[in-house]
């Protein structure tokens, strides 16, 4: 009884930590766009918590947690009804559920950031809607809900894959179909500089992540008597510390002076790469992780623009897609029970890689065919002279900054 | 001496001025005011309450120059700001009696 | 012993919880007004939780927990001294009486956006401490103090009315002894469009409310044991997100876009709906609540403006006051123990209903008294040449935004 | 075990607590400086923290943790390894690890803003880690560590001294050896004002912190089993409302008008106030203490800028030197146990104080040779020229409000 | 052809751009500034430092038009902007040479 | 009747003013503009894009005086505004045909 009261409240007040992410995604996303679409920013932000938490309970939880069928998809538990007893927990049903939807929250809220300041809202609805009902709890089910990945001896612990990778490769596949920002590449392809609008605040947001984040890894042993909580919030935090002072430094390196932007995202590299393997890698291991997401992270942001001409406003792809996979890689070199480099073998590492791959080929195609079935029928993206003049005031008919005289519309 | 002031769209700023620079536009100034013109602004609500958003953002140039130079900066902005959309703006140009460079104290036409 | 730890961290970090509201619902108004009020408002939310911690330890605490004098007020424990035995609680008092300190400031702290943008300091302060010392007590005495409300058997689990609608009846009379903003309504009456200042700010104060509230309502078993805390913490969730949903749909149908300060306040509206019935209600139960809060904010807060002309800048009277009762009501209907849809009959709808009607007659009469009499004696509002120039300069001699440009004062 | 889970959560939440400080740290002093300034107010806070947590794990906490040596350093455990026994601690090492990580990197943080606006960016780097890894490590030895000041009886709770005071009084030599921002004193000598840029943000650092103050002084039990954290809660509540009332009252005499920000500074200072008695006093003794922290801390403020001519753009070293030498020395008055005023003679009092002493001179020193080495080396100080633009254009080529017309650079 | 430059209190100009759009006139460019005349501002303590706020917020407004359209003007404004408090601003005129409506190319008086 | 239009460093706004205020100068209008002169503003990045940062900050006061008071008035802001530095700014002059008081309606010089 005490053992589960106490697993209880920790499954709680980790659920309620990462639900507190969602204003952190929020405050960095709409820091780093434009003033102009600051209103739109927020409220995606606000509507994919708000329809993710009922379709979760309503669908997406029946569908990652419910009796599998074959490893593949679970099928029972809608509306959170039914029996959950394969589950084999000591704490309510509802506390599991509520750790759970914040989870499933995570993961959409990632791409709004990655599509923002261009992207219909009616439009956006639609993909949260589906991402938290359907694509993000088949994903979950074979890592996390008895399917095929975790029985393979795939370790994701809280989910760099299952979670970030997820959000990231649906944010690089809708950034991709969307098309970048009017005036992001000029005509040669040269990509320009659209600074953020409010750096503080993205800070701010950054700050609030790396706190949710001790409910997000901790949390994720869904249990407070289980004493690696510790350990794992170590890990959790030299890894994040690394990813800031790297990306820092290569920033520094690359660009002449250290860039605050950049290292806003190394550090949330070295939270992203650090969560698959937070309970399995030593500190020394937690910290070369989070020391390489912060290269990663920055060569990544580069890549993505540079090359493949994928306008990603706020480094969504870079921090999450690719970092994810990249710390659940590592968990396969770093792992000290399994890791390569701790006399393990190559079988964790090839688990680890097959997991990422069949991730990444699961959420880009579907999201592929979910962006593009938008697209031909209610369209994906405003009008150019709406998004000229901003989404706060085409989608909303509002203003985020009506005292302040601005630079640009509005 | 004269001044041109061109109204024109925020969006269509850095283009004018990169082009005034190629034009040998040594100095201006640039103020981001909001502006009614055919142009006619949207309505909203806020709270439920209806409201006009009738004054729009603009940006501002101001550039003083040599009488000659008048009709070139002219042609300049409007090669640049013109999309042939209503909201493409105004140029006014306006007579000054002199100026003056604060840092050396000249006068006239070689201090523009 | 372990046992009554347990409960002690459980209420503890409920208070921080709650304690944090107080972040929330400052910038929650801060945004939602104009930037040349900024630093009043923030003032007015610091000094209301300062002076009301130091009052409610000195005498308000006392007055709603002591030994009752016939179910009307408590009479004993000023100071935090005294004996408490008759509570019955196993955690030490002083838990309990932080926690019962940061309710007490938040019902008294709504009543700061109503009144917004046009109350003198001096008047606020005064309201404040009458407020959090003695009127705020009694009620709550009645209902949870040992009084004759609680005995009756009227449920307000959390405060939907003990709390919310305190804050919202006494911000209606505020108001409405206040008169509306210069400006907010034209010669014939009809409302003027005030927007807010900053509206990323006001969502961020949403985020935190909505963090707070994960205190506020399972923090109120007042123990962690009692495994119903993952429950409420769900219905807590669900009820919010369908008020969000809900509102941005009615939004969208009325105003013909999805209106992003209106949505902000649908998610407020569900969890001010949901706290008294958060763990006498299905989950189910609690997304119903959730939508009729998100519903009826909006029509009451067109009711309040349009109707009754009263200008309440942050719509506190709908979200805490209409949304408040509405809630204690929706408990004799959906309490799947004793609601009217689940066989339980008419008693406690019954109950429920004296319990808004009373509440609401103890804290309108009072508060009118107060307001009148301070409007008599030092004066409830500003000047208009100070209400023209902002509170800020006004009152408190300073700028908030003194780097940037306004398009209004300062 | 379930004894070791209980106080592991609580120390583990309460280090979560401590952590999102950095927040409310990098928020205030964001919000009292110049909004060109502000995107190197947020890299240094953050960066303190990131390079604070690699290095006090590697160096720091042996430092301070270690096994004594004579009672003025530790010796033993650098980078997490090594045995820790002689701390005789029930919860693991890493939980504890985490918990002083957090304090570390508060005590570094705090001179960010003494030395806002005007410091090199690699200047301030290379003083954050010296005083994380090794400065600020030696005087916890002496106090927590084992060490000989924590053998005389010396009561520092939670860190008045020594961790409040130590970012204090470094701050002060920072401040001093830096001299004043450019245009801080006119050519008498006579204070300028210089407005910060964004006073609700500031505001919203000081809920943050407060918020974060209830992982601080309840979380120092490094025991959830320990009832006293109710206590501490409540004592540290108090004094932070009679703080921020008693500045508020103060302000409003001396300068006319309720100041918002010096109000903020009351709060805090009512918490640094009552970091080292929280577990000592009663509840009368805190409220007393930290009405004396509200009067004190206006009358720091001015006395370093007007008679001492040091300018701390935010107040940190009223707040966090004075005040926490203050609350520190008040311990041997307010002592329910030993305290002069509770008949326990001067013996406390004397000890108090001689801590206080001890501290200052060590910090003191050493952060003057250190800041006297870096401004001979690579310089302590940014260019007029630089400082004239703002060092975000400078430090770091950017903007934090690229959307905004300023009326200021840039 | 005129420019009418009106400087006036924020609060009024809602009013004066209303009544303007009834007298007429097409187009006009708002930006916000501050100022100082007779009104000479306030002083405040900012951290136990006394200052003073001696420029105020205005709004400047500026329309370009016929020579004969500029009483009407300056008569509507001087209608919907007066108090009659000290701070209601001030109103310049002063001339244009020529304005072009970049959109089409037009110049002079069906420019404006 | 003329205006006097100085561009001159935000910085320097303080001390302007002041003096004007000491030689009698009874009303003045500020506005925060960006400008480019011969002082060339520097290259920033934001997330690895290098860009132009060409627009500096400036402020521009603005204030109409009677014929006679313009070499004074000059002078004066020459005094206050120059550092000797590039990026130190201009004045412009060019008339005005008639100011108006808003308050009283009062034409001319006197309403200056
Ligand atoms: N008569 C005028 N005086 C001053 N500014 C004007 C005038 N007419 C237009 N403007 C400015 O020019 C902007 C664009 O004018 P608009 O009439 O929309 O352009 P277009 O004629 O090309 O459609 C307006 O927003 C306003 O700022
Ligand atoms: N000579 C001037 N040149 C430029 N602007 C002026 C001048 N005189 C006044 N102003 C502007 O007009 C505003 C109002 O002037 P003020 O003297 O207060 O009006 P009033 O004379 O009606 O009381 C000032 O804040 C300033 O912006
Ligand atoms: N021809 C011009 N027309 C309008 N504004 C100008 C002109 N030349 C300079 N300015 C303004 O003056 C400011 C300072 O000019 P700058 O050439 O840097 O001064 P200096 O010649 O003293 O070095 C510029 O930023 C711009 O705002």
């Amino acid at each position: 009884m005490i053992e589960v009261a106490i697993d209880t409240i920790w499954v709680l007040l980790a659920a309620f930590l990462v639900f507190f992410m969602q204003a952190g995604f929020a405050m960095v996303e709409a820091g780093f766009t434009r003033a102009k679409n600051a209103g739109n920013i927020i409220m995606k932000n606000l509507m994919d918590f708000a329809c993710g938490s009922l379709l979760y309970w309503a669908v997406g939880f029946a569908l990652m947690f419910g009796v599998t069928r074959g490893g593949i998809i679970g099928s029972s538990g809608f509306f959170g009804g039914g029996l959950f007893e394969h589950l084999e927990l000591d704490i309510p049903i509802a506390a599991f559920l509520l750790f759970q939807t914040v989870f499933a929250a995570t993961a959409a809220t990632i791409v709004s950031g990655a599509m923002a300041e261009r992207t219909k809202f009616i439009s956006y609805l639609i993909y949260s809607i589906v991402i938290t009902a359907v694509i993000y709890p088949v994903v979950g089910h074979w890592a996390w809900g008895g399917g095929w990945l975790g029985k393979l001896g795939f370790i994701d612990f809280a989910g760099s894959t299952i979670v970030h990778s997820v959000g990231g490769w649906a944010a690089l596949v809708g950034a991709a179909v969307l098309g970048p920002r009017l005036g992001k590449f000029n005509s040669e392809g040269k990509p320009n500089a659209i600074p953020g609008h409010n750096i503080t605040l993205s800070a701010l947001g950054v700050f609030i992540l790396w706190f949710g984040w001790f409910g997000f890894n901790p949390g994720s042993t869904i249990s407070g008597l289980n004493l690696s909580i510790a350990h794992i919030a170590v890990t959790t935090n030299l890894s994040a510390a690394a990813g800031a002072v790297l990306a820092m430094i290569v920033s520094w390196l690359r660009y002449g002076k250290p860039d605050v932007s950049l290292t806003l995202n190394g550090a949330l590299a070295g939270l992203v790469g650090i969560t698959a393997g937070t309970a399995a890698v030593s500190f020394f291991g937690s910290v070369v992780i989070g020391a390489g997401a912060g290269v990663l992270v920055i060569l990544a942001v580069e890549f993505i623009e540079k090359v493949l001409h994928i306008d990603d406003p706020v480094g969504a792809v870079a921090v999450h897609g690719v970092c994810g996979a990249y710390g659940t890689v590592m968990v396969g070199l770093f792992a000290t029970d399994g890791g390569l480099f701790y006399g393990g073998g190559m079988a964790l590492l090839g688990v680890q890689a097959l997991g990422v791959l069949a991730v990444a080929a699961w959420i880009m195609s579907t999201t592929f065919i979910l962006f593009k079935v938008i697209q031909v029928t209610v369209g994906l993206r405003v009008s150019a002279s709406e998004e000229e003049g901003g989404l706060d005031t085409g989608e909303h008919g509002m203003n985020a900054y009506a005292d302040f005289a601005m630079r640009t519309a509005p | 001496m004269k001044k041109i002031t061109a109204i024109i769209r925020p969006a269509k700023l850095e283009a004018v001025k990169e082009r005034l620079g190629r034009e040998g536009v040594k100095g201006m100034t640039v103020t981001h005011v909001t502006g009614c013109g055919m142009q006619k602004g949207s309505t909203a609500f806020y709270r439920g309450n209806l409201y006009e958003v009738n004054l729009l953002p603009k940006a501002k140039l101001e550039t003083v120059a040599a009488d000659d130079a008048v009709d070139r900066i002219v042609d300049a902005i409007i090669a640049e700001a013109k999309t042939g959309e209503i909201g493409d703006g105004k140029i006014f140009i306006s007579p000054v009696d002199d100026a003056i460079r604060i840092r050396t104290g000249e006068r006239g036409a070689s201090a523009v």
